[in-house]
């Protein structure tokens, strides 16, 4: 078909930054970020109301379910924002979850779902990872054994954000442990209010509503499978490469903060009789924050433009989030120290950043994982 | 040369080492070393019963001079206390104690010194530190607080912040500006008083919710002329030489070692994919390139302070000993966090949640420690400017 | 966003990459690329029977006008053919090329560029650098060789230092000053000319005992006024254009990159103690993250490119291409002689050393590349100011 | 019996490094350095001579030999001058291999051999590493088999420094193949004219006379073997762990004279009107590359007072050994920075360093074997 390579954002998708950006410095200040670290639910239902109305959840969804029909990169614009803002609201974990849904869900799950979805009547979490805290297949070991009347799951999952606001729970269980892992895992959608069903939150660094979720005995209807039976796991890695890249979008958007801010302060605060960043030291330290994510940040646009036409990505988004972590937690760190003591404070907002940098690092894949996976997929 | 020790100042580590050891035991659940006794009540009344103890034994003052209620040892032994009590994380020795007994060993009078010294050796004082202000950080003779004389006081108005400690603080020493028309650093003078009527302090919460750092207003609060420490206008030098003394401190290294030592056991300990991470060739190499860190950091330590019983001028390689240990205790933190994955960024208060999420909380307390007491970058300026002897521009 | 290339620029990708894997293959033994061309007779011939093929397939000015020989393509065929060529090694571009032709293309009068850019474009022509002084490197602006007016031409004095390949040049272009009662960068002229009397050069053996540099000593040296590009005075505009386009090089990122392919292969291939490199997990992270370090610069060099092709200044973008670049470079051959071990430190010459000792000579001129053309320094000085806004001091 | 700690050099060192300071500068300046760079003999018998006159080359031997007396602690502070000078003469080579004949060698060979070495008519070289390019027992594949008349040595030597020069050289073989290679491995003097021995020179980054040394059925006496049969090993590891801090002591020799330079330079050369060391980015790499160095020094004489105690120092050598490659790499890498073009020449002597650091990192282990060494020590 042949491209033609273009390395702007298209208009609408500025636009789509700008009501982003304006919506959430009004709505979303972070004296509101500040507060809703506090708040257990995680979650603000009038917000997230106006969230919906904008199109938020609705903006992967498909058009025939109500939603908007935007692609990969619209949806990197988006979670730029969110990042840049430190949005607390179960919108990730949400959006992440309505992959699985477009790619390996029902038609009849697709209408129940996507709708609510995109009007923002629905909140999915993942329940992936386990104790075993790890993103590979052989880490699932919560299983799901058919009885008559459904499933009956039963295990300990750890880390899931925001299972506390959630409706449902979107469950990798294993479903046949004969086979290799990979092709013994299914997917279920759980209501949050089974039966069974235990949440307790996990506090973090970030103050992310991450949460331990125990499936005693939990049944669920045979209906609450997405996909086929122990052909789940496909759609996880799937699933695990967009999130993998989304959670980059969030982290540019941080670090875009993070670098403008400390240029501003440099040019304000004065030591010595001098604005601080006439300091050749200072300089050299912001030419190299805005250097390194310069450069990062078109691994991760590359990475998203490939999610974005359907192609393979597993390369890429390793490469991607591996550079990026990496790449925010020296901005953010550095961040602090040119701000010095103030921004190491609840005052200032810089230590947002630094809190959610470490967060971001191990979330869909820890540099040193991401960097395997490119090692084996460059056959070494 | 002889790294050895002489056999009683390895009796003395015994002695130390078994103290802390014990004092140890009854630190609070999630105790994560000194930095957070001034937190809560449970941290401070366990600081202070360790404090007292220590006191009476006559360890918080091993090197002054006996008449001052010291022991008369060197350094060395001053170093060997520091090293085991913070390799215990035992807060043994209250804060600014090192700074502001330097500055009245250093500048102050005979009166002075029998005054203060041996009530801070019981350990009878908790100080407050009143010298950055919001305009003046880095820069810190730019401060603008002043002490304008009166009959036999001077009064003193103006804004401090990072005052560590202050909320249980009863004394606070304090740098202010005594003549405006001379130069900046000539113009200061270093006072010392009770807290009291004109101070008024406000919370200053630190990025993971503690309470350590305070802002502290100061609205004519007198302080008598006999609480001087050092000459009128001399107040920069006495600064300085607590200052100096402070960034020598060993405990920055001795504590992180402990901290890694308890990272190691984690990784023996902790399997992934079935295997434990100590015997991943990346995480060995990790682990024992800052084993390498930590004894270059306490040796270099050591070489500073036996500088000092020389009586060398060590302002260089007191700033490198601290720069150094400072940043190397961000990268552990960081580095620890990254080894422990998705577990490493559990805050305390949950059971999954490895050492009480101490790795989570150092990675943001060292963040602060790389900026506070002379940021590394002055630090550096310090060791270019004194060490090496390049121009200050 | 559209990453993909035009099926037009594939195709030209896809004749660059014939063309270069060809002409790859009658490099001499042990070339290590472009910086061996001048050092001897064999490089000298090869790069010029290279550059003579490239010349008559219109490559070498691809962007360019077609009524000064170019092609009218855009700057992203330019750089594709860049990347190919570095990446195959090709010596394809004569040096200093790029950098004489942005100052003639956007400052040249048209009698110039009629008279200059063809002969270019036919490859006609060898360079030689004349911008750093002894005491003017990093700040070029305090140069000192001096021209002045003498009926139709200007008499230059003067000494420059790093004449890259002046020992293969039949021309020179000089930065000299014209008005010495100018503020330092005003009163600077661009002058081209054939090396002719009053040129010395003297070389400047590089720490591998590569002759690449010289020392060049002018004295009285005439120049025409027809050979001044720009107008008088306007010189150091004339040279920054030349430095920001040849700083975006993507060269460096693509000689790199298949530097490291070469790295990745030894690996594969090596075994150590009964296990091949490449699966021991401490080199599988190193390799990987080279392999992401070339691709961000790969892909940052198009960003910067891109950005050309919409007429943005992109001169701290620029500077962050070089740096980044340099940097990984010196990083890549540091590494590669380490993961080789005591292989890695072997010289050509010997049926022992792994790429004929590519990887320690590329550790030593990598040293040097951060520093020519502007040092790793200036580069993020320049992105300080022109990027950031930051204030001069 | 207790110490009393003191990390001074003595009286005596002191001097001795005087004494050798203001020998190299007058006898061995860098234009000699240079020269001897493109000499292929890697060696000048006057000043060897005189070298020996002053008792370098009997620095380590006993008095009853006609030699010293020194500690270890003497030979770092001799061996800090020489690297600080770019020493070109087979000193480290002979110096190391007369550790073995201390700790190994029967009188008769003691006799016989230090006497001479002390008097610098006895060159050694270490015929140790092989293509297999490792210091572990298992890399050694020589082999010697016991003939009537004595061995038959057979096997490919590579980076053998200073063979060339040699009078004997000191060669490490494999006497029993049945058992583990660390109990099976012997030493043995060879006669550097003996028959079947080829040298065949390899050039390196730092010219430092490095061969391939071809043993084609090389017959040595049975009374050449030093120490026992098939204990060579143990005595191998004793030589690498001092080789290993020795090579420490002239790295340090050599950043001492890096970071010397690099401030004079600063303070010299003048660039906008300042001089460069008025910069505090210029400032800034200096302090650390001082502090660096300070640190990594206490790493080296703290493992070389081990040795001078004969106290186990497998795990202190390794630390010195990788910490100090890489801090003397950093230092060259900045010094080249901070000087600038001039520095990247053969015409400034910057570069003579630059390659030596680059030389010696992997000599007698690299970094990385160096901490994978110590993680073993300390239990991991």
């Amino acid at each position: 078909m042949g491209g033609s390579m273009n390395l702007d954002f298209t208009e609408e998708q500025e636009i789509l930054r700008r009501t982003a950006r304006d919506f959430l410095a009004k709505e979303f200040p972070k004296t509101l970020v500040r507060e809703m670290e506090e708040d257990a639910s995680g979650f603000r239902a009038d917000i997230w109301k106006k969230m919906a109305e904008l199109g938020w959840m609705g903006l992967i969804v498909p058009e025939d379910y109500d939603g908007i029909g935007g692609g990969f990169i619209d949806l990197l614009v988006l979670l730029e924002e969110t990042g840049r803002a430190c949005l607390v609201a179960p919108f990730f974990s949400t959006t992440i979850c309505t992959f699985p849904l477009l790619d390996a869900g029902s038609e009849d799950q697709k209408k129940i779902f996507l709708p609510r979805i995109a009007a923002g009547e629905e909140i999915f979490a993942l329940a992936l990872t386990e104790p075993t805290a790890s993103y590979d297949a052989a880490g699932v070991t919560t299983k799901a054994t058919g009885e008559k009347k459904g499933y009956l799951i039963n295990g300990t999952k750890l880390f899931v954000h925001d299972a506390q606001a959630a409706h449902h729970l979107l469950c990798v269980a294993r479903t046949n442990f004969q086979s290799p892992p990979e092709e013994g895992i299914s997917l279920f959608f759980v209501d949050a209010g089974s039966q069974g069903l235990k949440v307790v939150s996990l506090p973090t660094i970030a103050d992310d509503k991450q949460n331990e979720v125990v499936f005693d005995n939990v049944l669920v209807p045979e209906g609450n499978m997405i996909g086929e039976l122990n052909g789940g796991w496909p759609v996880v890695r799937r699933l695990l490469e967009r999130a993998s890249v989304a959670k980059c979008a969030e982290m540019i958007g941080g670090a875009d903060w993070v670098v403008e801010n400390c240029i501003a302060y440099a040019k304000e605060r004065v030591q010595f009789g001098k604005p601080i960043g006439s300091f050749g030291i200072i300089q050299h330290y912001l030419a190299q924050m805005w250097t390194e994510l310069g450069h990062a940040r078109w691994l991760v646009y590359y990475a998203g433009w490939l999610l974005d036409r359907g192609l393979p990505c597993a390369r890429e988004a390793a490469t991607a989030k591996a550079r990026m972590s990496e790449v925010y937690r020296h901005c953010t760190r550095m961040g602090v120290q040119i701000l010095g003591g103030i921004g190491t404070t609840r005052e200032h907002d810089m230590g947002l950043y630094y809190r959610r940098a470490r967060q971001a690092l191990p979330l869909f894949g820890s540099p040193d994982s991401c960097r395997e996976k490119l090692a084996h997929e460059i056959g070494l | 040369m002889d790294f050895e020790f002489t056999p009683e100042q390895e009796e003395k580590r015994e002695d130390f080492t078994a103290f802390c050891k014990e004092e140890a035991k009854r630190a609070p659940e999630g105790w994560i070393g000194g930095m957070a006794a001034e937190e809560t009540d449970e941290g401070w009344a366990y600081h202070r019963s360790v404090v007292e103890k220590v006191a009476a034994k006559g360890w918080l003052c091993l090197p002054w001079p006996k008449e001052y209620g010291g022991q008369g040892h060197g350094p060395i032994e001053q170093l060997i206390f520091s090293e085991v009590a913070a390799y215990y994380r035992v807060p043994a020795i209250p804060m600014h104690f090192m700074t502001v007994a330097a500055g009245i060993l250093m500048y102050g009078s005979e009166e002075q010194k029998k005054e203060w010294l041996p009530k801070m050796a019981r350990a009878e004082i908790n100080w407050a530190e009143g010298l950055s202000e919001p305009n003046a950080g880095s820069d810190l003779a730019a401060l603008t607080t002043t002490a304008i004389a009166d009959g036999d006081d001077y009064v003193i108005n103006g804004q401090k912040v990072w005052t560590s400690g202050a909320h249980r603080a009863d004394h606070i020493f304090i740098l202010a500006r005594t003549d405006p028309n001379l130069p900046r650093h000539k113009g200061l003078t270093f006072f010392v008083n009770r807290i009291g009527p004109g101070i008024e302090f406000r919370p200053l919460i630190f990025m993971n919710r503690s309470h350590l750092y305070n802002e502290t207003f100061i609205d004519d609060f007198r302080v008598s002329k006999r609480n001087i420490i050092g000459k009128l206008n001399q107040g920069w030098y006495v600064m300085m030489a607590g200052r100096n003394f402070a960034r020598a401190n060993i405990s920055l290294a001795a504590a992180g070692k402990r901290d890694l030592e308890d990272l190691i056991e984690y990784c023996k300990q902790t399997q992934e994919g079935g295997e434990f991470l100590a015997k991943k060739p990346l995480i060995r190499q990790r682990l024992a390139d800052f084993v390498i860190d930590y004894e270059a950091a306490l040796k270099f330590a050591y070489h500073v302070c036996w500088l000092q019983t020389k009586g060398k001028d060590v302002a260089a390689e007191a700033a490198a000993c601290g720069y150094y240990a400072n940043e190397l205790n961000l990268r552990l933190a960081n580095t620890a966090m990254e080894i422990m994955g998705l577990y490493g960024t559990l805050k305390g208060g949950s059971k999954w949640a490895p050492f009480c999420g101490k790795f989570q909380e150092l990675s943001q307390w060292s963040s602060g420690f790389t900026i506070a007491g002379g940021t590394t970058e002055i630090r550096k300026n310090v060791i270019a400017w004194t060490g090496l002897g390049l121009p200050r521009d």
